[in-house]
């Protein structure tokens, strides 16, 4: 089971890879998320005056949080437009994915035969993502909004014009900082990940791009997903003698690396560097002082200060009490990219919908960004970030900005 | 011979004697009646209802090959996901490398079930109980350490078999020299509910034959068994695979079916939930536990409406083993034998949880 | 003298530190009624158990018709003709009396066969059949259809000699049959005893001396593991190790 | 003499099976009473029934005048009696002196002074204190049971259950002995026992036992003397 | 693979410090276990919930130590509240059931972690008095890592010496040993019962704040130490205390080890270190085995 970036599992080795144990299948009928104009989505929706949208998102187990954030941008955006996009009501269903592959597969199959939605937004896991792929291009009768999958396979494998990124792709969050190490951090890394899909991609990504830079990657090491405890690990890191580390670890992993990288005193000896969700909003405050100094990449930031940004966050944190993290970000911009599309396509068609949205340019709190007509990935400037001590415990401040970056389109050409 | 014979040919009627009453399989029968109409109708008015039917019966097969050694065998197995998830693996290598035939497919998934339960089986009845338990749990541990981390592909130089974390995606619909269309899911719905009655049928069978009986006795004593001249062990293993084959076929009609295989299908989480359907429905009595299955897949569906659903879910699990001692099956029977007494067994059931706990 | 049915060659068991029986040599020959004898603790049970695959020896040769069985599994002790009863009741608790026996009658009919998994067990009817003649045999046949549980103690213990009678065994070793019955039930198992004696070789740890000196051909002694004492039952009685084993202290 | 325990009209069940029917005995104090039958009788049984551990499913048990039957064998014990099961069953992990130590009560004076008596009137135990209950003899384990039974709270009534069981002659001898002692020193004693004549050697009183029912009731010697009865009811020639 | 010395003495330190702090969480599993045949699926939480109390209770007083003390007595009241309203409905029936109950009650308290704390991953803050780094030879490590190390130590020994020595400890064997028996003494098994459940979560409780300051504290956790204690209860023998010690450190280093020669197949090495030891005894290493 692959989990994206902002995933984690709770404990240690391959035993436990879920959480929750009970989730082959979740189902949930729900009344909009808090604030939500949306009603609870039935039988029959999806008519020529409503757009049906079907979250396939986690809100229970380790996940919730993200599948919330999702929704809950998802929810601000649609309540900025009075429960419209491109001008129709806004029917929303949702179902708990609870980040099982099955489930998930079992929820997009529901949605699209059952519930007719004309649009899918999630899921949070890859894994998901990469099963849901056949059932959506079978129905194709739903634009697929991904508000977080990041998994470049499926581009690589799907590239459906069904399929639209509104989050970011594993390349994006590993390959594009290996030159801004190189340039300022070191020229020699060790690599450490998570060994499962997201965090293999992400490592491969990196150390082509930082071998390309004319960098050495002098080590790496790869820890189970869900590891616990990484003393061991530590150990090799610290022998391999490298002056940084690039890392993809994700939630729980995350914390756990970090803070005891820092318990063992090894970010004395190196600079860490790392995947943005090494170090994100959902983590920092387990990791606290020990993500001091370390750098990540990530294409929203919730600190960076545009206006558009500002705007976004006041208004979130005044809907949800809380600063909105990039999960959130992404659900925002999937309403967003589903009213562009609707209003360009004056339709709920898929198809109609999505060569509305194609190459479509989004004013997002991350900023700007347009989806790829090649790909449908979403062509974005990646923030490089380091960990600061704010007013209420550590925060990430946004130290340089990548733009113009070019993305691969592994083979794909819509 | 009229098809209730079919079940049992020679019932005594002792209630010792055989593992389902005369009522008890007829209700059976009139249920898979009742689902073979049900499926066009449900799917006539919420189309994902069939989904779900299907899933159901899948499951229910699962369940029903886990109690046959679980309940009628007394052999606690915490494993039978390995069977399950390298049924549906086996389905997967098939359909993605050589053939999406069923009746290649399938009996493959079956044979593979077999093939790990006796390998399994094999190690742990060495060990009895609680042990013989963990030792099927680990078996099958490994069984998903392997899929997760795509050993196979490491050994055979290739870059994957498993496809690791995210598993094998994207398999094509079965199909049997196109005389049954099985991307239709009503075809798909028949062919699951058909399989699944006929391994009913079959266990039922298996649970009459001599065999069948020589289980019984090794559940009820089995050092007794020994003595009398059983090779007690050989009875148990044979006895696992060929609940692993039934198990083996539910993963080899999921995959497909789900369109994707995943190590998740083997993980020890998936055991576990079995056996809980098993406690649930009624154990050892083979269609408490389907029915089991049917209401943990139906609950989960259902119950998930709810914020705190998971506590729910857990409520349920905790009320029914302390007021159902005998899960819903035994409910059932004894709200079928005495209507009437419904509302005195709540009672009853009531003032001895008052008296346990404040004892 | 012709061959021994069964015979072990200096036999010792230990557990341990513990020996329970210690160079045990004796043999029986085939056809009548045998006895082993001695205190508590003497080792006459572990001498069942070694003789029926429950333990291993862990020195010396058991020959059952020539042919070492030591060490085999308890089931191909069975299919080799010996097996036991029990002392105390041991059996099928759930299972109707007919079920109990035909479970041992089906034995040696049943293997892995394709129709041992696909007809129905009814349909062994010769197994029925004899599971019947069983149960008439040890006076059953009347409560056949009972759960074993629910029979009452003497019952119990005939259904416990029917469970063994029924593998029709060339060497049946009875552990205290008698043990807690009434004279009426004794007596009906004495000559329940006798009967089976007529065509299998019977092995008796009894208690009752009465029986024993009346039934037995054979006595073996032990005491402490140990065998002390061999003979006709006039011997035996005659023996001053018996007297002492019997009568002295610890 | 008062009545210590009466035990009146039970009926016991283990599951579905039922096991005594209708049994009333009663047991005066000061008493030897003896309650012999064979195997499967029903004699361990009704001691289980008195003892609450498995309980009655009708009748009333009365101990000192008080009904004792809805209680639970912690209780029981507390109400002074005392029970010595079949088999003896000491915990074979446990030392001599933990397995003593665990059955006495109050604070650490007072079970000072229950276990220091045991060990003046069983000297074969003071000298294995530190042994493992489960590598001692069967004469000794049964001595240890007893003395198990002692301390704690005051027992006024003994239940014994097959002390004689598995034990070589002379060994019996002794526990007769301390039974007799133990009498004289106004314990009473409910003795169950398959050794018909040790216990009616020993006995003031017996009961026979037979399939659940009390089916005869007289003096011990009475029935030692009545060779037909002892035979009928006992298989004693 | 050449592995450096250094790894190696790392490693060994952790495996012994996960060995101990599984131990603790073994224990109670194990006791039991022994005493009611209860296979406790929901043990795991109480781990958990040791874990969320310790995060709660140390961020409202700003103190670990205080954490440390609170959070295992109130998981003790949660085992008792288990114990007294869930198990006991079921003493007396085939030990199976209990696995539904259990199994339930850890849906149950996992659904309840997550509605209270969320799904996110906290951790509780280790005291700064326990801040930095010792160096230990060719070795760098952290005190509190240390500090868990030897306080798990100890209270294994402590446990160790009062199930060996202590009255309680007689009252724990005996329990486990025949407990018909223990009440027939006037002991009320029952309060037995609850006793060594509640003692076993509040060292599970004790477990899930020292690990909750050196690991991340998630809604997983619970599920996710329970196949591993099993593992330990089973290697050493339900019911033996004394065998999930020495199981658990088996484990640990297992673990550790295993991290450095092939982290991907780690719980492979566990499982079949598992299956061999049940081949040889097939009751695992201190089990009881069945009399002859």
């Amino acid at each position: 089971m692959s989990h994206d970036p902002g995933t984690s599992t709770g404990s240690r080795g391959s035993t436990n890879r879920s959480v929750s144990t009970t989730s082959r299948r979740r189902f949930l009928v729900s009344g909009a998320a808090a604030g939500a104009t949306a009603l609870a989505g039935c039988a029959g929706g999806g008519g020529s005056d409503t757009l049906t949208v079907g979250h396939v998102l986690p809100t229970s187990g380790t996940y919730a949080l993200l599948g919330e954030s999702i929704m809950n941008g998802f929810d601000l955006y649609l309540q900025q437009n009075d429960g419209q996009l491109g001008g129709y009501e806004v029917e929303t269903v949702q179902r708990d994915t609870a980040g099982e592959t099955d489930t998930g597969v079992t929820i997009t199959n529901e949605f699209l035969v059952q519930e007719g939605v004309d649009a899918l937004v999630g899921p949070v896991s890859s894994a998901v993502a990469i099963a849901m792929m056949q059932t959506v291009q079978q129905e194709s009768s739903a634009i697929w909004l991904n508000a977080n999958a990041g998994d470049y396979r499926v581009t690589q494998d799907g590239c459906m014009d069904l399929h639209f990124r509104t989050s970011f792709n594993d390349w994006q969050t590993s390959a594009p900082l290996a030159q801004w190490v190189y340039e300022n951090v070191a020229d020699n890394v060790v690599l450490s990940y998570a060994d499962y899909a997201f965090g293999q991609n992400s490592k491969n990504f990196f150390q082509e791009a930082f071998e390309e830079a004319g960098g050495e990657v002098v080590g790496e090491v790869a820890a189970p997903l869900g590891t616990d405890d990484y003393s061991p690990f530590l150990g090799d890191i610290e022998s391999s003698g490298a002056d940084a580390a690039f890392s993809f670890f994700a939630g729980s992993d995350a914390v756990n690396y970090i803070s005891q990288l820092s318990d063992f005193g090894l970010d004395d000896e190196l600079t860490q560097t790392g995947s943005g969700f090494l170090l994100s909003e959902d983590t920092l405050p387990a990791q606290g002082e020990a993500a001091l100094g370390k750098y990540s990449l990530l294409h929203y930031t919730a600190t960076k200060e545009t206006d558009r940004n500002q705007t976004f966050v006041s208004n979130y944190s005044e809907e949800h009490d809380r600063q909105p993290n990039v999960y959130a970000c992404q659900g925002y911009d999937s309403a967003q990219a589903l009213d562009i599309a609707a209003s360009n396509a004056d339709s709920t068609d898929a198809s109609d919908l999505a060569s509305a949205l194609s190459g479509a340019e989004l004013d997002s709190p991350r900023g700007e960004f347009s989806f790829d007509p090649d790909t449908n990935e979403p062509l974005q400037s990646m923030d490089v970030r380091e960990v600061v001590q704010g007013d209420d415990g550590v925060e990430n401040e946004v130290v340089a900005t990548i733009d113009d970056i070019e993305l691969p389109d592994w083979g794909c050409s819509l | 011979m009229s098809l209730l014979d079919a079940f049992d040919p020679r019932e005594t009627g002792s209630s010792t004697d055989g593992i389902l009453s005369n009522r008890g399989r007829f209700g059976i029968l009139a249920l898979i009646a009742a689902l073979a109409v049900l499926g066009p109708v449900a799917s006539a008015v919420r189309p994902f209802w069939l989904y779900l039917l299907i899933q159901i019966l899948v499951f229910a097969l699962l369940a029903l090959s886990l109690d046959f050694v679980f309940g009628y065998a007394g052999l606690l197995s915490f494993g039978h996901a390995a069977m399950f998830g390298t049924g549906g693996y086996a389905a997967a290598l098939l359909i993605t490398h050589v053939t999406a035939n069923a009746l290649v497919v399938l009996p493959a998934a079956v044979l593979t079930g077999v093939v790990v339960a006796a390998f399994i089986g094999w190690f742990s009845v060495r060990a009895r109980g609680i042990y013989f338990a963990m030792l099927t749990l680990a078996f099958a541990q490994i069984f998903y350490v392997i899929a997760f981390a795509d050993l196979p592909s490491t050994l055979l130089g290739v870059e994957t078999v498993t496809g690791g974390d995210n598993g094998i995606v994207g398999l094509a619909t079965l199909e049997t020299f196109g005389l049954l269309d099985l991307s239709n899911r009503m075809n798909y719905y028949f062919l699951t509910l058909g399989l699944v009655a006929l391994s009913l049928l079959a266990i039922v069978r298996l649970a009459n034959s001599p065999f069948g009986r020589v289980l019984q006795g090794v559940r009820e004593n089995e050092d007794r068994m020994a003595f009398i001249g059983y090779d007690v062990r050989r009875y148990k293993v044979i006895g696992f695979a060929i609940s692993g084959g039934f198990a083996g076929l539910a993963g080899g009609l999921y995959v497909p079916f789900q369109s994707l295989a995943q190590p998740q299908l083997l993980n020890w989480t998936l055991s576990g939930e079995l056996v809980v359907m098993l406690l649930l429905g009624g154990l050892g009595t083979l269609w408490g536990p389907m029915l089991g299955a049917g209401v943990v897949v139906l609950l989960e569906e259902q119950l998930s409406g709810f914020a705190a659903w998971e506590v729910i879910l857990g409520s349920v699990f905790v009320v029914v083993v302390i007021f159902a001692p005998r899960g819903i099956a035994g409910a059932l029977v004894s709200l079928w034998e005495d209507p009437e007494d419904a509302i005195g067994n709540v009672r009853d059931a009531l003032a001895n949880y008052r008296e346990k706990v404040m004892k | 003298m012709s061959d021994p049915l069964l015979r072990t060659d200096s036999v010792t068991k230990r557990f341990g530190k513990l020996t329970a029986v210690s160079d045990v040599s004796l043999s029986i020959p085939e056809g009548g009624i045998s006895s082993i004898i001695g205190p508590n603790g003497a080792g006459k049970t572990t001498l069942f158990n070694l003789f029926t695959g429950k333990h291993a020896p862990t020195e010396g040769s058991i020959e059952f018709r020539g042919e070492e069985i030591g060490g085999l599994s308890p089931h191909e002790i069975v299919s080799r003709g010996i097996v036991r009863s029990y002392q105390i009741t041991n059996f099928f608790s759930e299972l109707s009396a007919l079920e109990n026996v035909r479970l041992a009658t089906q034995a040696d009919r049943t293997g892995f066969g394709p129709d041992d998994f696909l007809r129905h067990h009814a349909s062994l009817s010769d197994a029925a059949d004899e599971a019947e003649a069983v149960l008439e045999r040890v006076g059953l046949l009347d409560v056949a259809d009972q759960t074993a549980a629910n029979l009452a103690y003497g019952q119990r213990r005939h259904l416990e000699i029917g469970i063994a009678l029924a593998t029709d065994p060339d060497l049946l070793l009875m552990d205290e049959p008698t043990a807690g019955m009434g004279p009426e039930q004794t007596n009906a198992t004495v000559s329940l005893i006798e009967d089976i004696a007529e065509d299998a070789t019977v092995v008796l740890i009894e208690h009752d001396m009465d029986i024993v000196m009346n039934v037995s051909e054979r006595i073996a002694v032990m005491n402490k593991g140990e065998l002390i004492a061999r003979g006709t039952p006039a011997e035996i009685s005659e023996n001053e190790a018996v007297q002492r084993a019997y009568l002295g202290g610890e | 003499m008062s009545e210590l325990l009466s035990v009146d009209g039970i009926d016991t069940y283990y599951g579905e099976s039922h096991v005594l029917f209708d049994v009333s005995l009663s047991v005066d104090a000061g008493e030897v009473v003896a309650l012999v039958g064979r195997n499967g009788a029903g004699k361990t049984t009704t001691l289980r029934s008195v003892m609450c551990l498995t309980p009655a499913a009708e009748g009333t048990i009365e101990m000192d005048g008080e009904e004792i039957q809805d209680l639970d064998p912690h209780d029981v014990r507390q109400r002074g009696i005392s029970w010595v099961p079949e088999e003896r069953r000491v915990f074979g992990g446990l030392t001599v002196a933990e397995n003593l130590r665990l059955a006495a009560r109050g604070g650490e004076e007072d079970r000072t002074t229950q276990i220091e008596r045991v060990y003046e009137r069983f000297p074969r135990l003071d000298e294995r204190r530190d042994q493992h209950a489960g590598t001692m003899s069967g004469g000794e384990q049964q001595m240890l049971a007893i003395a198990r039974a002692l301390v704690g709270p005051e027992t006024d009534l003994l239940l014994l259950d097959e002390p004689s069981e598995g034990l070589a002659p002379q060994i019996v001898e002794d526990v007769a002995d301390i039974i007799r002692e133990l009498n004289d020193e106004g314990v009473t004693v409910l003795l169950v026992e398959q050794n018909a004549e040790m216990a009616l050697g020993l006995a003031d009183r017996a009961y026979v036992i037979e399939t659940g029912e009390v089916v005869h009731e007289s003096p011990a010697t009475e029935l030692l003397n009545d060779r037909e009865a002892m035979e009928t009811y006992l298989g004693v020639k | 693979m050449f592995v450096e010395f250094s790894s190696v003495l790392r490693a060994t330190m952790l495996g012994v410090q996960l060995g101990m702090t599984l131990a603790l969480v073994a224990a109670g599993l194990t006791l039991i276990f022994g005493m009611l045949d209860v296979i406790n699926f929901a043990h795991g939480s109480l781990y958990m919930m040791g874990a969320y109390l310790g995060v709660t209770v140390s961020a409202q007083f700003g103190s670990f130590w205080l954490a440390l003390l609170i959070a295992p007595l109130a998981v003790g009241v949660i085992g008792a509240v288990i114990e007294v309203f869930g198990l006991r409905a079921l003493y007396g029936r085939n030990p199976l059931y209990h696995i539904l109950l259990t199994f339930g009650l850890a849906v149950m308290i996992q659904g309840l972690v997550v509605e209270i704390w969320g799904g996110q991953s906290l951790r509780i803050e280790a005291p700064a008095s326990l801040a930095g780094t010792v160096q230990l030879g060719p070795v760098e490590y952290p005190v509190y890592w240390l500090f868990v190390l030897a306080i798990s130590t100890l209270l294994i020994a402590a446990v160790w010496l009062m199930i060996d020595r202590s009255d309680l400890g007689i009252l724990m064997r005996a329990s486990a040993h025949d407990t018909e028996m223990v009440d027939a003494l006037g002991i009320d098994v029952s309060k037995v019962f609850t006793g060594v459940f509640v003692f076993g979560a509040v060292l599970a409780g004790v477990a899930g704040v020292l690990l909750g300051a050196s690991r991340s504290v998630n809604p997983g956790m619970g599920f996710g130490v329970i196949i591993e204690t099993f593992v330990i209860v089973v290697i050493g023998g339900l019911g033996s205390f004394k065998g999930a010690v020495y199981a658990a450190l088996a484990v640990g280093l297992v673990t550790a080890y295993g991290a450095l020669i092939a982290p991907s197949v780690t719980d492979i090495f566990l499982f079949a270190m598992m299956a061999v030891v049940l081949m040889i005894r097939p009751n695992g290493l201190f089990g009881a085995t069945e009399a002859a």
